[in-house]
């Protein structure tokens, strides 16, 4: 028996009646090949109207429908449901948008209704082609990954723990903490940064729910939202972290440099011990050292294995190789935060050229009481610099770098600007293209700096040299900007300059990203779902990100939408199963050849290529149906399902056939 | 009496936004963010009227007889610091040259000496097809530095000695086909 | 090595003396500079600021002479080799320029299709030729002779690519395959004022004193650079920048080309060192007598 | 005037007719071959690029 | 009769759908001359499918897609751009002016955009006039009929449908 | 009973008769099972004989060669209603072949090309052919040189295709023993080839594929084991229906297209365009470009067998 078709013309009040010739397009479609009836109401949407589809199908009057409504963005679920109380498969409806894109766009009466009459023949034709589809569900896996274990993770992976959800946690570096263990004070407060953080890092590292993988990195993922498969590379630390027990033996007595202890202060500003087996810094989680390869003398020439000797435990291992360890997950969480733009390639600040040109990085490092200089701000010669100056935006807001505003920059300047009030009697120079105090407390900060005797020059600088014109300037760095607001060109000789270098994206967040089948935008940064309304999801189901690895943020911030992801993760868990995509791709085997051209198409790895039977196959629990294999495919191997070939080209002879 | 007034949008000229944008390169200011880097960076800048920043500020607000009375784009040295260091990327040194062409085009060029510096060069290189560096500074002198002329004799009479300063121009050989060029970009007419 | 060579007005006048430490070492370095037939000005800085179009159009005439040859054109002028560059660039980037371009040449009996690079001949020096090279050719080494490498605006800015626009290295690079010195010269990009010397000569006087003032700091004997106008400003003004700021400058300004010439162990007489206008000076002779 | 017509001459390569036209006297008159097959290489091997046109002559005659 | 260009459009879901839904919603009045086609991605527009409407009778053919870099599916619409421009190269062999098929980005948010690139594109093809592309094809063959013995119809009767 | 079949060339090469004699020693068995009513490269039939036959005569029409001309097209008519099966023989009567690549141009500009610009012509008074032409014997005609070259299907009704340029003989054969095993698959079936893309039988290598410069043959050595696309060379393999048995590749060359493209595919070219566009690297406009340009003719490369079967079947005049 030939497809019955169905078409029912809404006419959306006068929005449509009143500029489509209802009747006309009734009669239109009266003749159309394979229509079996033609209704038209006030209002489809409503429950009469969808009451004259379902009775129609249930009387089995007809087999597939068509609805010449509004868009389908806005009612295509509406008529499915039709469909499926009605017992008759969502799939086998289609919508003909004669509001949006007909008579809402234009004047002229007899233009809305033959283009109506097109539209509407395109889904008859469109309809008659049109297959049943299954919709398909998937079981979550409880256990969430999270990826990098910085402010942002930690948050995260503790809020899922408490919640009783267990969690992996891979952290690159030998200790959790990221940038922050490195402060000393967070803006606008003050708070000690140790003391907040430390408190949560131990926490992880208590945690029964939470299995930390610190010193490792995430090589693989596969699979899909649910039902992820994870491969991590524990990198070798060289010493057994059953055994050790953070004794400190070893680094005091390690004879080898990661960090030089000779040279001028800053070339050794560093935290933890400077040694080739060391911790990151003191209270570093897990608090298990680990040996640089690089610097250590056993490594690089083959003898020494002092630390060997002085571990009481016999933690020292120096055939340790890397090892992996695979498990599944149904969630991941992407926290893999920034690193600090390197100012090196900006020439005209002198950065690595010029003593006393530091990053914020380096600053910060100073600044904090534990590290090398105990917390003393010091010019490279060891004495107290009488003035400093803190340059805004290096390598942000510059299209030679990075287009954005790292967001944070301003108000950690703040930050250094009153540390350095509190902790010298330096003059203090903020050079600024504007002052971005938007968050709670933070104007009030810089209104309290105002009052701290900090001068404010806005204006971005030009230079920083030693091109000494005047004798006062001798063995001083000079910065040359213009005062904006004086409207002036100044030269304002400094004993120090701190650069204020950008959040960049982290190494390897491409590969990540890749790994996830998530984009990056231009700016390096994960693309998220919907900026506003999808802050933490991504393209991929499943995929969250977290704090910098979405874009620049600062800590409330981090935090904030840490908490969002994980929440976003129990709420999926809680689901305990979700609905995938129906409309998906499918490849016949049987017209296969194996020329691999779609492998590589698909943004979320979907296709793989299996090398026995010589054919590439679709993953539909992977596939969103995108369809760029399928236009791809040489030789029609691939159809998308609900999009096929033969319903477009019904579609496209439909558009085209009244005249 | 009170020099200042306070400006009424009424005085401003707001065409000259529009009529600077549509100029090669002059889009770009629209991005510009006042960050200060060109004048800072500015060689000359501290004798400017209005600093190169400024300038954009003035014209997006509409003083078109400020911008182009000011010295500002006559002393531009074209070293174009100000171009490579821009966070915009705004070419500012081709924005000062279609600056200065507009302001010779409205003839705002009194006293404006290297207006007759690069009018002769002009004139020099589609007379000979290239520069003519004695006759050059001749005939500036005479147009613009008569009553100091003699302080030029010392430099002249330098590379004069020195066998640097030809006294007779070179005129390329096929400077008729260099005409028919310029014949047809004056037909075309400026971009 | 062949190149177009292309070499402006300035270097067949006011810069001959660089025109003949050009002639002096491009043999003995391999570099076969057949000069353009017929050239003309390139517009310089002063044509733009009259005319843009017809600006371009005479600097696009010497690329479409040169284009038959298929070979790279090698400029000693940085304005002439950024003006041949921008033409080229903005030939390439801008259609409706390229479009009037083509049709104001074509008036001319000639066409364009932007195929020809257009280099400085420190490029050429540094890159094509290169330091060891240099290095190797060396008769008489520099030892001692401290130098101050002056690249002035044009030759880096806008970015040509060739070296950075804040701190350029390859001049460096080669005063010191002669054996010479290259002092850390913060000023080595800074303008020098270029041609307000003609127009706003205090300024233009002032902006020279700074960088003659930098290179005697930084205990330069002498300054080597690579354009007609900074050379000019440099050397035939040294006298008059010292009666306004009252200082007592005394230092030579050479063309990188003559000193490399010298290092190659040619007479000054080839070099056109007594072309300048500050003579060299004690400590510089003693050097170059002692290589 | 009577006139022959040999369509299609065969046991050749190509196409080919032949048309005889016998007088009164049962002798030729005149005759005419015509080989109508025409495919046009000439123009259509024009702008290709060279290595495809020793794949696309050989079909002129592949016997 | 003002000539009025039959206009076929393949518009991504995500994007180009929705900001043509957003100009209905704005009500935003442009030209009635194009007839869009919904598909999910711009990846999905198989070059074949614009072949297809040109020959069918469309004079001209847009495809819209997502801003580079805000694929929903992420980089579906480079491959559009990919095939788009590989098509237009060689539309001239086909006679075709190349501006016959044109590709804009429109934002979901570009409802405004939208209304403008249908008016532009509408405009063009109205200048560049009918495309006809059956009917012409047939027209080139008119001399090429063989007048049939038997009263039989000349195969190909599509002719006749054009 | 034997079949009784007629075999002929429309514009063709002839390399479609001598693929059905390259059949070697099964040529005895296809003279075992049919009897030959018409073969002008072979046997001395004449039209006169076809006409005289009955309709459906003949079980079979074997026809091979597009149709250029006039005479081409009447005698196609003429077979399809003296035969029970037409069946189109090789790339030409299937796609329109090579002599199709004259659909990119109108019949005016061939002739002009052949009889007035051809360099080794001397034609001072400009003499084309023309259909008619009086002699003062009488009239003698010569058939229509077309405007466009048609494929088989486009003028009669054809039942089955053998493809190829030319065709492999066992397949040939195999195809006629369809007929007299009366095993023949449903009308409008491509017989005697595979039903994947060429790809299926290539013996080379094929990995995930992303291109950023196309090469021509003669530019580079190519690795014999590896993919033609992945280095760089436009294959067709991909769009290509299999059952030549990767002749060319293995001979070093890639895929030109002869096989037409697989079922459901409306046109080869334009399927074989997406493909490739699809697996470019850059996705920057002027990148894309830059690749792009390295193609050399895209179009009469894609549709170098295949241009009168395409969708847009001739260039628009």
């Amino acid at each position: 028996m030939p497809e019955r078709v169905g078409v029912y013309i809404c006419h959306c009040g006068s929005n449509i009646a009143g500029k489509i010739d209802i009747e006309k397009l009734a009669g239109f479609a009266e003749k159309l090949d394979n229509v079996a009836l033609v209704r038209d109401y006030k209002f489809m949407c409503s429950d009469p109207g969808q009451n004259l589809i379902q009775s129609d199908l249930e009387a089995g009057l007809i087999d597939r429908v068509v609805v010449a409504s509004c868009s389908p963005l806005m009612h295509e679920n509406t008529f499915r449901k039709v469909c499926e109380r009605s017992g008759v498969n969502p799939y086998l409806f289609t919508m003909t948008n004669i509001r949006e894109q007909c008579s809402w766009v234009h004047i002229d009466e007899a233009s809305s209704t033959e283009k109506a009459m097109d539209l509407l023949a395109a889904s008859v034709r469109r309809a008659v082609y049109l297959e049943p589809l299954e919709k398909r569900e998937v079981a979550i896996n409880p256990r969430t990954l999270v990826i990098g274990g910085g402010i942002a993770g930690i948050q995260a992976a503790l809020d899922l723990a408490e919640a009783g959800k267990e969690v992996v946690l891979v952290e690159r570096e030998p200790s959790i903490g990221g940038h922050m263990a490195k402060f000393d004070k967070t803006f606008p407060t003050l708070d000690c940064a140790a003391c907040i953080l430390t408190p949560r890092m131990v926490q992880i590292g208590q945690h029964a729910n939470i299995h930390l993988m610190s010193y490792a990195e995430v090589e693989e993922i596969n699979g899909y939202v649910g039902n992820f498969n994870i491969k991590v590379r524990q990198k070798a630390r060289y010493v057994d972290a059953d055994l050790c027990n953070g004794c400190g033996m070893c680094w005091e007595k390690c004879p080898g440099t990661r960090v030089p202890r000779k040279g001028n202060v800053h070339e050794k500003l560093s935290l933890g011990p400077t040694s080739s087996i060391y911790m990151p810094f003191m209270q570093a989680i897990p608090a298990i050292p680990v040996i640089d390869r690089e610097s250590c003398l056993y490594f690089q020439k083959g003898k020494c294995r002092i630390c060997e000797q002085v571990c009481e435990r016999n933690a020292i291992n120096y055939d340790m190789e890397d090892s992996f360890e695979e498990f599944e997950v149904g969630n991941i969480i992407i926290a893999t935060g920034f690193q600090p733009f390197d100012p090196s390639v900006i020439k005209r600040y002198g950065y690595g050229t010029l003593p006393n040109v530091l990053t914020s990085v380096e600053f910060e490092i100073m600044n904090c009481a534990s590290g090398s200089t105990g917390g003393k701000i010091l010019k490279a010669d060891g004495t107290e610099p009488k003035s400093i100056g803190i340059v805004h935006c290096v390598g942000s807001r510059d299209k030679h770098y990075h287009e954005y505003c790292s967001r944070v920059c301003c108000m950690y300047a703040l930050k250094f600007a009153h540390l350095i009030k509190e902790k010298t009697d330096a003059e203090v120079y903020n050079f600024y293209i504007d002052l971005r105090c938007f968050g709670k407390g933070y104007e009030e900060f810089y209104d309290r700096l105002l009052g701290e005797d900090v001068r404010f020059i806005r204006g971005k600088v030009g230079e920083i040299s030693r091109w000494v014109a005047e004798e006062d300037e001798k063995d001083q760095l000079i910065v040359r900007v213009e005062d904006t607001l004086v409207g002036a060109v100044r030269r304002i000789p400094l004993d120090m300059v701190v650069l204020c270098t950008a959040l960049e994206k982290q190494d390897g967040l491409d590969r990540v990203a890749k790994m996830c089948s998530v984009s990056v935008g231009k700016d390096g940064f994960i693309i998220e779902k919907h900026p506003k309304l999808g802050p933490v999801s991504t393209a991929t189901d499943g995929v969250f990100i977290v704090g910098v690895a979405q874009s620049p943020k600062d800590i409330p911030d981090t935090v904030a939408q840490a908490s969002a992801a994980s929440s976003a993760v129990l709420s999926m868990i809680t689901r305990e199963k979700i609905e995938i995509e129906a409309a998906t791709a499918e490849i016949i085997e049987e017209k296969c050849s194996g020329c691999r051209i779609c492998n590589n198409l698909c943004p979320y790895l979907a296709i793989n290529f299996d090398e026995e039977k010589k054919v590439s196959i679709i993953n539909e629990a992977l596939c969103k149906g995108c369809g760029t294999c399928v236009a791809a495919c040489p030789s029609n191997a691939i159809t998308a399902k609900h999009f096929n070939d033969k319903q477009i080209f019904a579609e496209i002879e439909g558009l085209l056939s009244a005249r | 009496m009170l020099k200042k007034e306070i400006v009424y949008e009424s005085t401003l000229d707001h065409d000259f936004l529009e009529e600077i944008y549509s100029l090669p390169g002059g889009h770009e200011i629209k991005k510009c963010i006042q960050c200060g880097t060109c004048s800072g960076s500015c060689p000359t800048s501290h004798v400017m009227d209005h600093a190169p920043r400024k300038i954009f500020s003035l014209i997006r607000a509409g003083f078109r007889e400020e911008v182009l009375d000011s010295n500002t784009i006559w002393f531009c040295s074209s070293c174009y610091t100000c171009s490579v260091r821009c966070p915009k990327e705004i070419k500012i040194t081709d924005v000062m040259y279609a600056l200065k062409r507009l302001a010779i085009k409205e003839g705002k060029t009194k006293g404006k000496k290297a207006v007759v510096l690069s009018k002769n060069f002009v004139k020099l290189v589609n007379k000979y097809g290239r520069n003519h560096e004695t006759e050059l500074m001749t005939r500036y002198i005479i147009q613009a530095e008569l009553f100091n002329a003699f302080k030029f004799i010392p430099q002249g009479w330098k590379l004069f000695s020195k066998g640097r300063l030809p006294l007779f121009p070179h005129k390329i050989k096929n400077i008729d086909q260099l005409r028919k060029i310029l014949k047809k970009v004056d037909e075309l007419g400026e971009i | 090595m062949k190149y177009t060579y292309y070499p402006g007005c300035s270097v067949k006048a006011t810069a001959n003396l660089y025109q003949e430490s050009i002639d002096a070492i491009s043999p003995i370095l391999g570099l076969e500079l057949e000069e353009l037939e017929d050239w003309n000005c390139c517009g310089a800085t002063a044509y733009m600021s009259v005319k843009e179009l017809m600006s371009f159009a005479i600097s696009a005439r010497n690329l479409a002479l040169a284009e038959p040859f298929h070979r790279d054109v090698v400029t000693p002028c940085s304005a002439c080799y950024l003006v041949l560059n921008k033409t080229n660039q903005y030939f390439t980037e801008y259609p409706d320029l390229r479009k009037k371009l083509g049709q104001a040449l074509e008036a001319g009996g000639l066409s364009y299709s932007g195929n020809i690079r257009v280099r400085h001949i420190l490029d050429v020096l540094f890159n094509d030729v290169g330091p060891e090279k240099i290095s190797s050719l060396v008769k008489k080494r520099l030892d001692g002779l401290r130098v101050a490498p002056y690249y002035g605006c044009q030759i880096v800015r806008p970015e040509m690519g060739f070296d950075d626009p804040d701190d350029p290295q390859s001049m460096d690079r080669l005063i010191e395959s002669l054996g010479a010195t290259s002092v850390e010269y913060p000023l080595k990009t800074k303008c020098c004022g270029a041609s307000l010397m003609g127009t706003e000569e205090d300024l233009a006087l002032r902006l020279c004193c700074e960088l003659l003032t930098g290179a005697e700091s930084a205990g330069a004997h002498c300054i080597v650079t690579l354009c007609p106008l900074c050379q000019m400003n440099l050397d035939v003004y040294q006298s008059k920048v010292n009666r306004l700021c009252r200082m007592k400058h005394n230092i030579p300004v050479l063309y990188i080309t003559q000193l490399i010439g010298i290092a190659l162990g040619l007479p000054s007489k080839d070099l056109g060192l007594d072309k300048l206008a500050v003579k060299l000076t004690k400590p510089v002779k003693e050097i170059l007598q002692g290589a | 005037m009577k006139r022959i017509e040999i369509d299609p001459i065969t046991r050749l390569e190509g196409h080919g007719k032949i048309t005889i036209f016998l007088n009164d006297e049962g002798d030729v008159e005149n005759a005419f071959l015509q080989i109508p097959e025409l495919r046009g290489f000439e123009k259509f091997v024009e702008g290709l690029p060279i290595e495809e046109v020793s794949r696309v002559v050989p079909r002129i005659c592949g016997v | 009769m003002e000539f009025e260009p039959k206009l076929v459009g393949f518009l991504c879901n995500w994007c180009s759908y929705t900001g043509a839904d957003l100009a209905g919603t704005a009500r935003i009045s442009y030209a009635p001359n194009l007839r869009a086609i919904r598909v999910m991605c711009s990846g999905r527009i198989d070059p074949t499918f614009i072949i297809k409407a040109l020959y069918e009778g469309a004079d001209g053919v847009l495809i819209a897609g997502c801003h580079p870099g805000d694929c929903h599916y992420q980089e579906g619409n480079y491959k559009a751009l990919r095939r788009y421009k590989l098509l237009k190269r060689i539309l001239p062999e086909y006679g075709v002016e190349p501006e016959r098929v044109h590709l804009e980005w429109v934002a979901a948010s570009e409802g405004e955009k939208f209304a403008k690139v249908v008016n532009e594109f509408t405009d063009k093809i109205k200048k560049l006039g009918p495309l006809n592309m059956k009917q012409s094809i047939f027209d080139s063959m008119k001399e090429d009929i063989v007048v049939h013995e038997s009263a039989g119809e000349e195969k190909g009767g599509e002719a006749d449908e054009a | 009973m034997k079949l009784k079949v007629g075999i002929y060339w429309g514009a063709a090469c002839g390399g479609c008769d001598v693929a059905i004699l390259d059949t070697h020693e099964k040529l005895l068995d296809i003279a075992a099972k049919m009897d030959i009513y018409l073969w002008p490269i072979a046997l001395d039939f004449k039209y006169d004989d076809v006409k005289k036959m009955e309709d459906g005569y003949l079980d079979a029409a074997i026809y091979s060669g597009a149709i250029r001309n006039s005479e081409n097209e009447e005698i196609a008519i003429l077979l399809r209603k003296k035969s029970k099966v037409m069946i189109a023989l090789g790339a030409c009567a299937h796609l329109g072949g090579i002599p199709g690549l004259a659909n990119f141009y109108t019949r005016d500009e061939m002739l002009k090309r052949i009889y007035i610009d051809s360099e080794s012509t001397i034609n001072e008074e400009g003499v084309i052919p023309l259909e008619s032409w009086n002699v003062k014997e009488g009239e003698l005609d010569l058939p229509r040189f077309y405007n466009t070259v048609k494929t088989l299907d486009q003028v009669v009704d054809v039942e089955y295709y053998i493809p190829g340029c030319p065709p492999v003989p066992l397949q040939i054969y195999s195809a006629l023993s369809l007929i007299w095993d009366d095993m023949l698959p449903p009308v409008g079936s491509v017989i005697g080839a595979g039903d994947k893309a060429l790809c299926e039988s290539c013996p080379r290598v094929k990995e995930e594929k992303t291109i950023s410069e196309f090469k021509r043959i003669q530019q580079v050595l190519p690795d014999p084991e590896k993919c033609f696309l992945e280095q760089g060379l436009v294959c067709l393999g991909a769009a290509t229906r299999s059952g030549c048995g990767a002749r060319c590749i293995k001979s070093g060359v890639p895929c030109r297209g002869c096989y037409g493209p697989l079922d459901d595919v409306p046109d080869l070219g334009i399927k074989m365009l997406s493909a490739i566009a699809s697996v470019l690297e850059p996705k920057e406009e002027k990148e894309i470009d830059d690749v792009l340009d390295t193609i050399v003719d895209p179009l009469r490369t894609f549709h170098r067998f295949s241009m009168p079967a395409s969708i847009l079947r001739r260039k628009k005049e």
